[in-house]
């Protein structure tokens, strides 16, 4: 299976998300410039976390004005399992691809720790290697991951059952409905601000956000296995 | 050359995080009669004038990349800057 | 169009203008002697810059000179953006520590932003991917609103950098004290990586090569950083100021990654970050360490702000620039290459072999000076240094045994102590994770950072107590290498070498020169027992405010190898049961 | 009620990084003719209006809290708002 990391001008966990990938599961990954318009080579597309353009202006704002952009929004449609962690997920909102909007944290302030996190849905392609209702402990690090949406989409999330990830232990930045990852209505693109590719081994403390990778390859695998 | 002013908030049913801290700093420094803040961009464009309708321009730089409008309201103004 | 008329060099001379720019009359005397000539009001600056103390470490020369700087580890020591240790596997780790005290002072958000945009481009110059950035922090009590915003400004302004441009800050130390009050020392460090073959060096070398301008443009803030971070911090508003120098993480963040393609180029030649003296030093510094010249038409540097002069473009210190010196007849792979990134690569000199550092704009020679005169010949001072009278005092006072009536209460109010508490409201403000190679995170001893495909670590650890350092500087300045080497080892560590930043007051004191003389024959004696030599540093002098100096502050980088990770340790107990041992004296 | 509105803008002499990104992103999309931006705050201050001077109140709250004046400068106006 083959991941294409999107590499956007300044986002700097695209390293993270490729050594997950390629390093800890073995599969293959490629960095994507943001200039590319094609992405059909591609099984997967990771949107990494860091501050594309600085966080100019929104974080995510300037980033959905790239080329490559056109790409991801192609490769959604198709189906193609799409992850945008952090920034990426930001990216996503500006995009459209997700509902809602990021505002800054409740406290001002950055956040850089490992907090708790549960599995509201495992039926994704993101989450089928988890169970209902586990918590992992997984790092956040942002500025901006203040969720906001409207009530009436709220309503909509839970209803579609489109909230993947919640935070468990205490809210760290205000985010609706304690609201750390959710799905596109058709389930095929997740935002997520807890960086799970922070959190897939052991010696850096956590190896809980592993499965989100896993269970994207799994998912295709059987697929892929079923069409074959 | 033209200039045009972007005045960007957020929306009146978004609690403003930024404004929410504010107020509460402003409070403890004594400033009870402060009822509200709402923290918003101000954005000033210098723009050459090529006769174009600056309008459509400034409104899709706006609704393309200075504007969430999930979240925020924009409007604007066009004035005529003095050559120096 | 209005031109500001600059003052001629008779006027410079009988006015002595060169006194607005830090440079005594022996000193402006020297100039002239070395040019033969009057400077021009162009010239008269770049001599100032320069001789400055931040410069040309006129002061602190005869104490840096104390320090063993050599080991078969080291790569490369002090003299170079920063030093380089070998750590086996054809691999070396790079670093070093500045100082950003008087930005940071003025307005402590940029200043401390930028403090670690420069010590990053200072680690990325030398052809190496940061790895991780410390800090070392003064502030005075907390008690009033001034310290408390300088603070939480300063910490904010790391975050804000750091953050942005993905670098983790992996540790740090802060110390409150009213001898900071109003000064605070903000010290960065970075850490890189490199092989071997990448490393390299700020030279201007081969006749005809040609010198290009990279990154954000010139603009007039931050003119004459360099010597007014050799002054004492004014309290008069009406002083004059240039404007405050800000930062763009963004735009470092392509730079660094297009440096860091760029050094795989055999057109390089050499590179150097702008730094404090911007265009001055660099190009300055590059042809004086090849042995060539330089020739720059400063039309062609891009300029942010209109009309700006020759004097302000070679002083200023807009952030995220770097000067590249490139092989004649490749400008256009260069080019090509920082397009990739969004920024612009433009021709603005070449490489002569007439050892002058020529300067034109709009078509005038508007400064011809010695590119050695500037880089070498800056004076260097033995200041006279004295035993101060607290010290004897202190000498004879009898050790006292302190009187604890409660311990539990006594352990309560010392953890309440700032300088004690645990520093998370700082740190989790970091991103400290980013890269993932962060195998042990702020709030143990030294930090450990991973090696990625290799079984080796980096423990990294900044320690300084410089109440210490000023009852007895010599045993203080052992204590600081000891106590960052105990951090190194507890975590896992064998030191490899340190960097350090000197903060001290006015050299021109006796008293405080002797803290500095004093503090180098302690750090010098506890490198050489370690064998954790010395291949970088930076030196900030008149840290005073009133008349009144901080404490002597001479901040410990250490670096150590982690052999096999599977040694690290972290400082948390373990598990119940485990036996408490107390080793040593 | 009274209403406070403030405009916070980067002095000229200070980069705007934002700004910078922007204009690099609106050349790229064919705003050619965009010259400079300038990316600033706009504050709203909603003030109850007990008779006091509202002008040295609006000038404390910006230097002490939403104006960093080494980097910034502002301009604010003071309006009446008519009760609801
Ligand atoms: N300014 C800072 N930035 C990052 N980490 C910090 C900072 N200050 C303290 N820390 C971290 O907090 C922990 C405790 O620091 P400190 O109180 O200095 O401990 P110690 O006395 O054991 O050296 C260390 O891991 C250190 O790296």
């Amino acid at each position: 299976m083959k991941f294409a990391v999107i590499q956007f001008p300044g986002s700097s966990c695209d390293l993270d998300l490729y050594h997950a990938v390629k390093d800890v599961l073995g599969e293959e990954a490629e960095y994507v410039h943001h200039h590319e318009t094609d992405l059909s080579g591609y099984d997967a597309i990771l949107l990494p976390g860091g501050a594309s353009y600085g966080d100019a202006v929104r974080a995510g704002a300037l980033a959905r004005t790239t080329p490559v952009m056109e790409a991801i929004i192609r490769a959604a449609e198709e189906g193609k399992p799409v992850l945008g962690v952090g920034n990426g997920f930001q990216i996503l909102t500006e995009a459209g691809l997700l509902p809602g909007a990021f505002l800054k944290n409740r406290d001002q302030k950055f956040i850089c720790r490992t907090v708790k996190v549960q599995v509201v849905n495992n039926r994704t392609p993101f989450t089928s290697e988890y169970t209902e209702g586990e918590e992992l402990n997984i790092p956040i690090a942002h500025g901006e991951g203040n969720f906001y949406c409207d009530e009436e989409t709220y309503v909509q999330l839970k209803e579609n059952n489109q909230i993947v990830f919640v935070y468990s232990d205490g809210n760290p930045d205000g985010s609706v409905g304690d609201i750390a990852g959710l799905v596109s209505e058709k389930g095929n693109v997740l935002g997520m601000m807890p960086h799970p590719e922070r959190a897939a081994e052991s010696i850096l403390g956590s190896e809980d956000g592993l499965n989100v990778f896993k269970s994207i390859v799994n998912e295709w695998r059987e697929s892929h296995a079923n069409q074959a | 050359m033209k200039k045009a002013n972007v005045y960007v908030t957020l929306r009146e049913s978004v609690i403003d995080p930024q404004g929410t801290a504010a107020i509460n700093v402003l409070h403890a420094k004594g400033h009870d009669n402060v009822k509200d803040v709402r923290i918003g961009k101000y954005i000033e464009l210098t723009i050459e004038d090529t006769g174009q309708d600056l309008d459509t321009a400034v409104r899709e730089m706006c609704e393309k990349l200075f504007v969430n409008t999930n979240v925020e309201d924009y409007r604007y103004e066009v004035l005529e800057v003095e050559e120096a | 169009m209005l031109t500001k008329l600059e003052p001629t060099a008779e006027q410079i001379r009988d006015e002595k203008i060169y006194a607005q720019m830090g440079m005594t009359t022996e000193e402006f005397e020297m100039a002239v002697k070395l040019l033969g000539r009057l400077p021009n009001y162009t010239e008269t600056g770049l001599f100032s810059s320069m001789w400055s103390e931040h410069c040309s470490y006129k002061s602190s020369k005869p104490v840096l000179r104390k320090f063993p700087t050599e080991g078969p580890q080291v790569l490369m020591g002090p003299g170079e953006g920063a030093g380089i240790v070998d750590i086996g596997d054809n691999q070396a780790v790079v670093f070093k520590m500045e100082s950003h005290n008087s930005p940071s002072a003025i307005e402590p958000y940029e200043g401390a932003a930028t403090g670690v945009g420069g010590v990053l481009r200072d680690v990325f110059s030398m052809g190496a991917q940061p790895i991780a950035a410390v800090n070392s922090l003064r502030f005075g009590e907390l008690d009033n609103d001034r310290d408390r915003w300088l603070f939480e400004e300063a910490v904010a302004g790391i975050a804000g950098y750091g953050n942005t441009i993905g670098i983790p800050t992996v540790a740090g130390e802060i110390q409150f004290d009213p001898s900071y009050a109003g000064k605070p020392l903000v010290n960065a460090m970075a850490i890189g990586l490199l092989n071997h073959e990448d490393i390299q060096r700020g030279l201007a070398a081969g006749v005809g090569n040609t010198v290009m301008y990279v990154g954000a443009k010139t603009g007039r803030d931050g003119i004459h950083g360099a010597t007014s971070s050799s002054e004492e911090i004014s309290d008069d508003p009406g002083k004059e100021r240039a404007p405050v120098q800000a930062g763009d993480p963004f735009t470092e963040k392509l730079l660094m990654d297009a440096c860091l393609e760029l050094v795989k180029s055999d057109a390089l030649i050499g590179i150097q970050d702008m730094g404090a003296a911007g265009l001055t030093s660099s190009s300055a510094e590059m042809a004086s360490k090849a042995g060539f010249g330089i020739e720059m038409n400063l039309d062609l540097v891009p300029q942010r702000d209109e009309d700006m002069t020759a004097y302000e473009m070679m002083l200023s210190e807009s952030q995220e620039r770097m000067l590249i010196v490139v092989q004649k007849g490749r400008e256009q792979e260069v080019i090509d290459l920082f397009a990739k990134y969004d920024l612009e690569a433009v021709s603005i000199g070449h490489v002569t072999d007439d050892k002058m550092l020529r300067l034109l704009h709009k078509g005038e020679v508007v400064a011809e000076v010695s590119a050695d005169a500037l880089a070498e010949d800056a004076p260097v001072y033995n200041k006279p240094s004295r035993e101060p009278e607290y010290f004897r005092e202190f000498q004879e006072m009898e050790q006292q045994e302190p009187e604890v009536e409660d311990f539990s209460d006594t352990l309560v109010s010392l953890l309440k102590q700032p300088t004690i508490a645990s520093k998370e409201w700082v740190y989790s403000q970091f991103d400290h994770q980013a890269r993932t190679n962060t195998v042990v995170a702020p709030g143990s001893d030294a930090a450990v950072v991973r090696v990625r495909g290799t079984e080796k670590g980096l423990a990294i650890t900044a320690d300084c107590n410089s109440r210490y350092i000023y009852l007895d500087p010599e045993t203080g300045g052992k204590i600081a290498v000891a106590e960052a080497a105990r951090n190194i080892v507890c975590s896992g560590g064998k030191p490899l070498a340190i960097t350090d930043c000197l903060n001290f007051g006015s050299p021109d004191n006796p008293e405080i020169f002797w803290q500095l003389e004093k503090s180098a024959d302690g750090i010098s004696a506890a490198c050489l027992a370690l064998d954790a030599p010395v291949i970088s540093g930076n030196v900030s002098l008149y840290n005073e405010r009133g008349g009144k100096p901080v404490y002597p502050t001479p901040t410990i980088g250490m670096v150590g190898l982690v052999e096999n990770l599977a040694h690290t340790t972290t400082q948390e107990a373990k598990a119940e049961g485990d036996f408490v041992y107390l080793i040593g004296e």
